[in-house]
């Protein structure tokens, strides 16, 4: 790899934006994206991913390569949170490593898009329907996160949360209007797109710039919460990303993915939830800790996938795929 | 005028659903709700409005002096468990009438 | 009429996206656009509806046409509040009556918005200056309320409230950015709608969507104040819309409109008003009680008119038409 | 530090203006308004930050407490008519002294 | 339940970091802060959310009793060099233990 | 002028929503732009206009024409606010002199913004690189004002703000956010302006036309502040940006600008800061009263600028470049 992958990712406007944002909190500038703006950059980034994705499941058809590429998604979806969580325990109670486990394990719709905004911009063809892996690896790391817990801890009360569980997993508004923005894609089809492109399409990369910015301000605010997590897990959310990448992109080239639907399922794979998770998490297992499973997600993996782990795991694609 | 209590809560915005449930059970049933709350307590360490799950309300509720005991008896689990505080105090009630016609 | 043109319609991003709204609420998932999102929304459709009804009135110039058009819908604005007070005062008492005369009288700029998108989508042609048309059924309605209540109630008081009226009337903002929007459509012409038209007409779809979205969460949420409403009022909320279209459509007819303006008046005839009526409203007969006449117009009527009373008057007027 | 009194209203937004109103006839001058507060009361059964024109503001004012029967008696028929509810505390103001230059 | 005071400052928001600082260095660690607060005061004459500037801030902070001497000393310059006010009432603490299993 | 360039500005949409804003609060509409929306607009603009601005800067590269320019601009941004100053302290103590002397010596960026698209429509060329200007005239004016405090007060305390005051200066979140923009749009250059121009530029009269129509709002909601100013600041507020202008035309002439960037120096020359200045001003010299710099440059300079200031300004350029 000759740098130029990471230079060309970097010169992307959303990236700079990025920066900007962390810059902005590092230098002290009160520049702010006042809420509720950022949530409602990501209600339209989840509608906008799931919506496109829905359209164009519909036009490829659900053939054996789909099936494979979601039961991919499924397994490391349930795998990931499990190893994770032992080499947590090595350093933290049940309660943060469960947490942080479940965090590793499910994904982050922002990388996946950066991602794809990415290949977009080399010309690497993807498909729509990792979308529909992107939805399917969202939820099973929280329900495994609580098995664990449950299994590896002793608390009566513990057992009432499931129903709790359940509709955090799969009815949290991350998850939902995702797929319900997929599902509705499917049954709208090219029709439905032709008259939502300016809004769905046009807009994209401008909503997405914009979420950046504030993810950079955010990311920058958490970096003072690193010192509290500790040197291992600060190691842990730079190393676990690439090992879970290396992972996937072998299961990837194992059932023959093309090399764009590779690199968006190695991000699936290296990316933890900061949204979706942490708020389930705050629920169902109130004993751990937010600061960990949030800090670590937001302050390191998320900028480390963005800005190195893109092109990192694309110069892996071309090594493995030559 | 005459005199009632005044019960504020500080939690997670997650809670909310919980805490006036719990209030309602305990007979108090009209509440105000700011969310967007911005805050730093003994649990997390920082401002935390930045991200969709992270941000408190503050629950203002009246009631007459004599609910203050189930309300305490309410919440305190809840707020053990979730976080949050709970501060209550004295003020006067001015009556008012409301003008419904039916209902 | 086979079922097409409901399938159609709902097949419609926007009406998919209502039933996901609705979805969201009966499933418990936490799903909400944020305040001041919705009423940022309702803004940027007023305003867009309305430019584009300013440029193309002064396209189309006032022809008798129009004229005749604007004439009926007047007089519907003002008819159909008085009539159907009477039939309210069956089971209510005037407050409540007149408060709910008035929101059937009155128009949901929403409801027309789904409308001529779906006449879009079927490729029939509708004119312009139908905004003005909208724009005039808003007021009078809130005045002829107020007059039943002066009317038939005795309280020395009210007299004061006229000027307050008429402002609540004729400014509230919902129909001052639609006035104001119109007028400056007129003002600035074709020429001024090629600079705005991304703005205007690009996103037009997408934020109906997202508006579309979140009153499928409004809607549903006021479901379980229907218990308190009663089968008289439910009743009621769907009917009265028939029958209104079905005035309409008759008017229409013997104007000789054309068809898609004809759906569009009847649209207008059926609507009933969530937003400027009530708060204007709630202002000056506080006696009424809010959940009788946000609930019926907000968690029947409306859903009834987008999803079954659209095409439902469409095969209408195919019919009268023929 | 001396004692005033807290004033506290919570009301449809729309009774805004008439209820600052009045405490300046009333001789209250200062106050801060909180909007789009949800909230349940006697009057309307349900969160109600759904639409325009249903959200609540929260209101307070700090006077001096001889003026609080004139609160009271100009705001008392507002609240009876539009709804709303408004309750009278107390608390210690740490004076502070403005230091605006010119006006 | 044990008694502890209650700190209200509205103050505009470009003072908020130096407050909360002020608040910390005094003892008072914790807090709540309500954004985009319109006011009228003694130094503007107006309702002022307009611009992105010239919004207030709300501040709560509950604090032991002997904290508010200090609290009083450290805010009091701040608040006549650049306006708002500060108040202060009594509470009653429903104490709850979080349940944090590390940090 | 035979006054048709007034009226071509007038009847421009965004214009127009200035004008219906103003109306509204007026005839006491409750139409409003509900907080953080107005933010948001201004964060939108800032960016598009910065990153548009870097995007043709990286095309024209700096040539001497270019650093002439900046230089011209820097000269204003400095000898305004000294001038004025001593103007202003004939009525006014020094604290208020130097508050308003900073913040006419500072921009607005909307009213720049609204000259380029009024040059827009008269099919006028200007050059990128003017928002490199704009950029560097934000800021000198904050500094020449604390200057000018300390040289006619006597305050111990004011020397420690010092840091703060170039915080406040070169960190507040406008420049911060149109500097930023600029350098991103320098870095990412034609590419990266080809994925964000529906975005950045397809949205733009748009959103410029919300802004106003929330500006009109405003200003109109300040007009009654004017009362306590007096009519000597009335009369500066209107008659010091001419001055400016003309001030600014000459130097344009002197230094060979084309009549569009003539005409944007102006127009940077002749506004005044009402976001950026005045938070720096609170926080620097709190003892200034806010209503007096803010109301001037809101209530009456802005209004004046975009309606009759910049088609005079370019009637100005019409006769000097003949
Ligand atoms: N002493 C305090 N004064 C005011 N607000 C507090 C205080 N302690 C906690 N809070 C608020 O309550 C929230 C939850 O508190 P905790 O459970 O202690 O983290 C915090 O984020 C603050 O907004
Ligand atoms: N007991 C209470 N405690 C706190 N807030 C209340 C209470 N009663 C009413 N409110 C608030 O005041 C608003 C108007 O009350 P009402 O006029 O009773 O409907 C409600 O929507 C609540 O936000
Ligand atoms: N008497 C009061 N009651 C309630 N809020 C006040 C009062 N006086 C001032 N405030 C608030 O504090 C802010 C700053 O006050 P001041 O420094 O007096 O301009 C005002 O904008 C109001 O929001
Ligand atoms: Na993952
Ligand atoms: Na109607
Ligand atoms: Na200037």
């Amino acid at each position: 790899m000759d740098g130029s992958l990471i230079i060309s990712n970097i010169l992307n406007p959303p990236i700079l934006f990025f920066f900007l944002g962390m810059t902005a909190v590092l230098v002290k500038s009160d520049l702010e994206i006042p809420p509720p703006v950022p949530k409602l950059l990501s209600l339209y980034l989840l509608f906008a991913i799931g919506f496109k994705g829905g359209v164009e499941l519909i036009k490829s058809g659900i053939t054996q390569e789909v099936a494979l590429t979601l039961l991919a998604a499924m397994l490391m979806a349930c795998f990931v949170p499990i190893y994770t969580f032992f080499i947590l325990k090595l350093k933290l109670d049940n309660y943060d490593a469960a947490a942080i486990a479940a965090t590793y394990g499910s994904i982050s719709a922002v990388t996946f898009i950066t991602a794809s905004a990415f290949l977009t911009e080399l010309g690497i063809a993807f498909d729509g329907y990792m979308v529909a892996a992107l939805a399917l690896m969202e939820s099973p790391a929280i329900i495994v996160g609580l098995i664990l817990v449950n299994l590896f801890t002793v608390d009566e009360k513990r057992e009432l949360a499931w129903s709790e569980v359940l509709k955090e997993a799969f009815l949290n508004s991350s998850v939902f209007l995702l797929v319900g923005s997929l599902l509705i894609g499917l049954l709208s089809g090219e029709h439905g797109w032709k008259v939502m492109e300016p809004f769905a399409q046009g807009l994209f990369y401008g909503m997405l710039t914009f979420f950046l910015l504030d993810m950079g301000l955010v990311a920058a605010r958490r970096i003072k919460d690193l010192q509290k997590t500790g040197v291992f897990l600060i190691s842990f959310a730079i190393l676990i990303p690439i090992l879970n990448a290396g992972i996937g992109l072998l299961i990837a080239k194992l059932i023959g993915m093309p090399q764009g639907n590779a690199l968006l399922f190695a991000v699936l794979c290296a990316s933890a939830s900061y949204i979706a998770v942490p708020a389930a998490i705050r629920i169902t297992v109130p004993e751990a800790n937010p600061s960990l499973y949030v800090s670590t997600a937001l302050a390191v993996t998320f900028p480390f996938n963005i800005i190195v782990g893109i092109p990192l795991y694309l110069y892996g694609i071309e090594l493995l795929w030559r | 005028m005459h005199a009632v209590k005044r019960i504020e809560i500080i939690a997670n915005s997650f809670e909310l659903g919980k805490i006036l449930d719990s209030l309602n059970k305990a007979g108090v049933h009209g509440h105000a709700v700011i969310r967007n709350v911005a805050g730093k307590g003994l649990r997390d360490g920082h401002e935390d409005l930045d991200m969709t799950m992270l941000d408190n309300v503050y629950i203002i509720a009246f009631c007459k002096p004599d609910l203050i005991k189930p309300v305490v008896e309410n919440l305190t689990p809840l707020l053990n468990k979730f976080g949050g505080t709970c501060y209550i105090s004295e003020v006067m009630e001015i009556r008012s009438i409301k003008c419904v016609a039916s209902l």
